[in-house]
């Protein structure tokens, strides 16, 4: 290990702890039929980091965040699913945002990748609300539609996701990223 | 004036209240040092006086009012406090120390730029600057709001004796028509400067004025101090029967002086 | 003739800070250090003072391996600092105190931050546990090493930060202003507890400091100057040379005041050869009576 | 120092997801009941009072996230249904639903009564290393865990700070009506990132100089042993499975 990764460690460390903190400080719990769905910041910021540090260290750090969060606070059982639901998530965008050529000032090139970010959530929410009604009994065609019935919260999730990334990302370029070197 | 009435707080998951009372009334027009050992409470002390955290018990009166009563109270109370946060790095907002300066401060400033000679760094990130630097732009920022009382916590900690001077004749300058409250663990400069110093233990604040501290040194050991050097002087002297045994002097300058009439005295005579 | 190296030397370093304007396009340049160069023999105690903004933390960063110099090189006992590997080894030897204490730890109190710590070096868990017993008598810290970190005062992590820096027996041991936030007994504890250091175990320490106090504990100074070394010269020497010291905004004893301003005042000019008090008064009454 | 503080934190953690895991095979209320018990012996015997008093604490919690599941599956029928009432059909799956969440809670909230972050931290990279079959030395894992919960103090703290900094630089005596605030709390969340991305480089300086980028050893996974309780632990969990097997299959 030297310097530099040291100090990915450190800034997926605190990436995770950004994402923890998203998830348990600005979270509106919504009433639904399987899972847990809440509103909440935790996938922006799991984008963002993704963006910031890499596939690597973005993705440990997503999945530590997210999936800590997740056992730490009753969803245990369901924490694999949390888990992979990150590692595609922070694929996805990290693929996306190789693949525009990202240069500074290129905003619609950022909502290309947190759109990208954003269908994916949705998509991965939907999968993991069948998979979490199929693990507690219900017959996969109750499933499906059950699962359809929890979207809303992780459309809006997604929705603030491909509003905000774009912005902090911007925000955060002009400030630190020109001084830290990642 | 301000004034602490049975003022206490008790830290989350302590058992026990920081100190046993407080209970002061400062005045502006003077310069308040706040002296104690680590760990005493002094930083807490500034958070309750400027109205940042809520005591667990009593209260702060500025005029009169007590500042916690009610959120109005309390806003029209923060926009008359100047602090300077022991650390001065979460004082800091925009991206440059330009823009820092010029946060919610309409008109000139040249003149406070120029005594703590910021002028090179305005293009600079505040975050980037040296400790000394840092210190001194919170203090700028806090002199540019124009506040009613300023309390600095550790404020010449890190800074050269350049800055110290410069920083210690501002306020001295500002606490003509305001009040100022200083915490330092730098004594000659607190009896150099200061016209009051209240000394902070676990039993609450003991305030004396200078003159008082100059007459009693033992003080400073009560509450666990070391004396400051020019007094540790002027006493070798007085011991030494150089200067007369009832003498009192702030700073090395007035021991000189006084040695300087002695020697007069002593050539005239000759 | 045995020629002996000294600890470290330092050849023509620079420093310069480089910022990102447009992502990796343009840069732009604050030279922080230029040509800076020294030596520091084994055992010795040096002071690096400076007027604010000089590059004295930058500059302990540098002799720490934390920031890579921009052209010079630094030696240790002989060897370039770019020819130790894996890097972590010099850290075995040079540890520091950060002027910001706050970011130095990462565990959640001082025992746990230093089974960490240790345990990186490869310590036994029960000589981890002797060596935090050891350094909490030293320093009485009996009653912290337990406390989280967020529950303490400024003071209290500084006294925290020197006692885990200790921690290693390091050969060289930089402290970036490290009483700047302590009360004086304390800072007492600390200079008296440096100094034993530094004859009993004979470790070499490079103090950062604005401080009279510590500055007279010091046998060598090195004097920081808008990034350049303008000076270097025995402590005593510069304790008593006025001129120099307010030149470079460095506190000036006590009685070199005193018998400064006696001069304005009478015309006498006293002799002092060193700034202790002893001597002092005894040159008052030579002079005087 | 107690059984439990003898316990390797990985067996803390794998009982806890194997528990809870355990109890989707579940068809009987009986089964239920037994994990009950047991997990009521372990409270008696594992636990202190203190530690007990932690975990009840949390009632709310381990009733309200059940409760509103169990709400919102009465308007809809999966299974047998039990007892029904125009819309809603309360179903023996709901009330298994029910038990199951709140089981599951308690489980973790005990692991993290019984468990520091850094063991946690260290467990984690000890299952990395065994999974990968002694591939994985790395302090990586375990290293971002620790300084995520170190940050995630800092940050709250942080925030504390940096709000009341706000407040006293922003305050102008005019009171801020509510959408104006909301705005400015959301742009108070800028300086609190850029914060603690300065601290996080000041982190990294520091541990780099303290040697932590050294990575082989912050870590000794080989010298890791289990102490004989965590095979009994473990031994304990297999002999429930197969009592389980055994009296499913009788009855
Ligand atoms: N949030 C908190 N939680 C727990 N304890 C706290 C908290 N804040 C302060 N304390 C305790 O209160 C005491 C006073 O702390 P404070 O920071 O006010 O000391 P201080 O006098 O400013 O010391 P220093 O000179 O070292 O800065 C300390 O012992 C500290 O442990
Ligand atoms: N990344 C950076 N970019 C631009 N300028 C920088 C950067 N880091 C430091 N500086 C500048 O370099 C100079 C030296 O800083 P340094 O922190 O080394 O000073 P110092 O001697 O430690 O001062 P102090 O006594 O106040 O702590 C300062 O003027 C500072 O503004
Ligand atoms: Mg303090
Ligand atoms: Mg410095």
């Amino acid at each position: 290990m030297n310097k530099i990764k040291l100090r990915k460690i450190i800034f997926a460390g605190l990436c995770a702890a950004i994402i923890f903190i998203g998830i348990s400080l600005f979270r509106i719990n919504l009433p639904a039929i399987v899972g847990r769905p809440f509103i909440h910041f935790g996938n922006t910021f799991a984008v963002i980091s993704v963006m910031i540090l890499g596939f690597k260290y973005g993705a440990s750090a997503a999945v530590i965040g997210l999936g800590l969060f997740d056992v730490l606070n009753g969803y245990a059982a369901t924490a694999w699913i949390t888990v992979i639901e990150a590692v595609i998530l922070a694929a996805v965008t990290a693929v996306v945002f190789q693949a525009v050529h990202y240069q500074s000032g290129q905003l619609y090139k950022l909502y290309l990748v947190s759109l990208a970010a954003g269908l994916i959530k949705i998509i991965t929410s939907w999968l993991a609300g069948v998979i979490e009604s199929v693990m507690v009994g219900v017959q996969l065609p109750v499933a499906v539609v059950n699962a359809f019935l929890s979207l809303p919260a992780a459309a809006i999730n997604s929705l603030a996701t491909f509003l905000v990334v774009p912005l902090i990302y911007i925000a955060l370029q002009k400030t630190v990223l020109k001084r830290i070197r990642l | 004036m301000l004034e602490l009435k049975h003022l206490n707080y008790l830290p989350p998951q302590h058992k026990q209240p920081l100190w046993q009372n407080l209970t002061l009334q400062m005045y502006p027009g003077k310069i308040y040092g706040l002296i104690g050992v680590n760990g005493v409470g002094k930083t807490t002390l500034l958070n309750l006086l400027s109205g940042l955290i809520t005591p667990t018990q009593g209260d702060v009166y500025w005029q009169q009012q007590p500042i916690h009563r009610s959120k109005k109270a309390l806003r029209t109370y923060l926009a008359t406090v100047g602090y300077c946060l022991q650390d001065a790095d979460h004082l800091f907002f925009k991206q440059t120390v330009q823009e820092e300066l010029e946060y919610h401060h309409k008109g000139s400033m040249t003149q406070i730029i120029e005594k703590l000679q910021l002028e090179t760094l305005l293009e600079l990130s505040p975050f980037e600057l040296s400790g000394g630097q840092k210190k001194r732009l919170a203090l700028a920022i806090m002199l540019l709001k124009q506040p009613q009382m300023l309390f600095c916590d550790e404020i010449t900690a890190g800074l050269d004796t350049h800055f110290q001077d410069v920083v210690m004749s501002l306020l001295q300058d500002y606490c003509r028509e305001h009040l100022v409250l200083l915490v330092t663990h730098n004594l000659d400069e607190a009896l150099k400067y200061c016209d009051e110093l209240l000394f902070l233990d676990q039993s609450g604040l003991h305030a004396y004025t200078t003159a008082a501290v100059l007459k009693q040194p033992e003080i400073f050991e009560q509450f666990q101090l070391l004396m400051p050097r020019s007094l540790e002087i002027c006493q070798a002297l007085m011991n030494a029967g150089i200067l007369p045994s009832n003498s009192y002097y702030r700073s090395d300058e007035e021991i000189a002086q006084a040695l300087a009439t002695l020697w007069n005295k002593g050539t005239n005579q000759l | 003739m045995i020629v002996e190296t000294a600890l470290l030397q330092v050849q023509h370093l620079q420093y310069v800070a480089e910022q990102l304007v447009n992502l990796e396009l343009e840069t732009t340049k604050h030279e922080i250090l230029h040509d800076v160069n020294f030596s520091i023999q084994a055992q010795d105690f040096v002071g690096l003072v400076g007027p604010n903004g000089s590059g004295k933390t930058t500059l302990s960063k540098l002799l720490t391996r934390i920031l890579e110099p921009t052209a010079g090189k630094i030696l240790i006992n002989g060897t370039d600092y770019q020819a130790v590997t894996p890097q972590w080894q010099l850290h075995q030897y040079v540890s520091m105190v950060f002027q910001n204490v706050d970011a130095q730890f990462i565990g959640p109190n001082f025992v746990e931050d230093m089974a960490l710590y240790l345990g990186n070096f490869n310590w036994s868990p029960a000589k981890i546990q002797t060596r935090i017993q050891e350094i909490s008598d030293q320093l009485g810290l009996e009653e912290l090493i337990e406390r989280p970190f967020n529950s303490l005062s400024g003071g209290q992590k500084q006294l925290l930060a020197i006692a885990e820096a200790l921690a290693l027996q390091p050969q060289l041991l930089i402290l970036d202003e490290p009483t700047a936030q302590l009360d004086p007994e304390n800072t007492q504890l600390v200079l008296n507890l440096l100094q034993k250091l530094q004859t009993q175990y004979q470790i070499t320490i490079i103090l950062v400091t604005h401080k009279l106090a510590e500055l007279a504990l010091t046998n060598r100074v090195l004097i920081l100057n808008h990034g350049t070394i303008t000076q270097t010269c025995a402590t005593d020497k510069l304790l008593t040379d006025m001129n120099l010291l307010q030149q470079n905004q460095l506190p000036v004893p006590d009685t070199v005041t005193i018998a400064q301003h006696f001069q304005k005042l009478t015309g006498k000019q006293l002799m002092l050869t060193n700034s202790n008090l002893e001597t002092f008064i005894q040159t008052f009454k030579e002079q005087l009576c | 120092m107690t059984a439990t503080a003898k316990l390797d934190g990985r067996t803390k953690l794998l009982t806890c997801v194997f528990l809870t895991l355990f109890m989707f095979s579940f068809h009987y209320y009986w089964q239920y009941l037994v994990i009950i018990m047991l997990f009521a012996i372990l409270l008696l015997v594992g636990f202190n009072a203190q530690e007990r008093g932690q975990l009840f604490r949390h009632w709310k919690l381990i009733t309200f996230l059940p409760a509103i599941n169990l709400f919102a599956n009465l308007f809809f029928v999966n299974g047998r249904v039990i007892w029904s009432w125009g819309w809603l059909h309360l179903t023996n799956l709901d009330l298994q639903i029910f038990i199951r969440i709140a089981l599951l809670l308690m489980f973790a909230l005990a692991l993290t009564i019984k468990t520091t972050p850094q063991e946690l931290a260290l467990s984690v990279g000890k299952i990395f290393n065994s999974l990968s079959f002694r591939r994985y030395h790395g302090a990586g894992v375990p290293l971002v865990i620790i300084i995520m919960v170190a940050f995630i103090d800092e940050f709250q703290a942080t925030f504390v700070t940096v709000k009341q900094a706000y407040r006293l630089r922003a305050s102008t005596a005019v009171e801020v009506k509510g959408w104006q605030r909301i705005l400015d709390y959301a742009f108070l969340l800028q300086p609190i990132i850029l914060i603690s991305m300065k601290k996080a480089d000041q982190v990294a300086d520091a541990l780099t100089a303290k040697g932590y980028h050294h990575n082989s050893s912050l870590f000794d996974y080989q010298s890791i042993k289990y102490h004989w309780l965590d095979w009994l632990v473990y031994s304990a969990l297999v002999a429930l499975v197969v009592v389980n097997v055994l009296l499913v299959r009788i009855f």
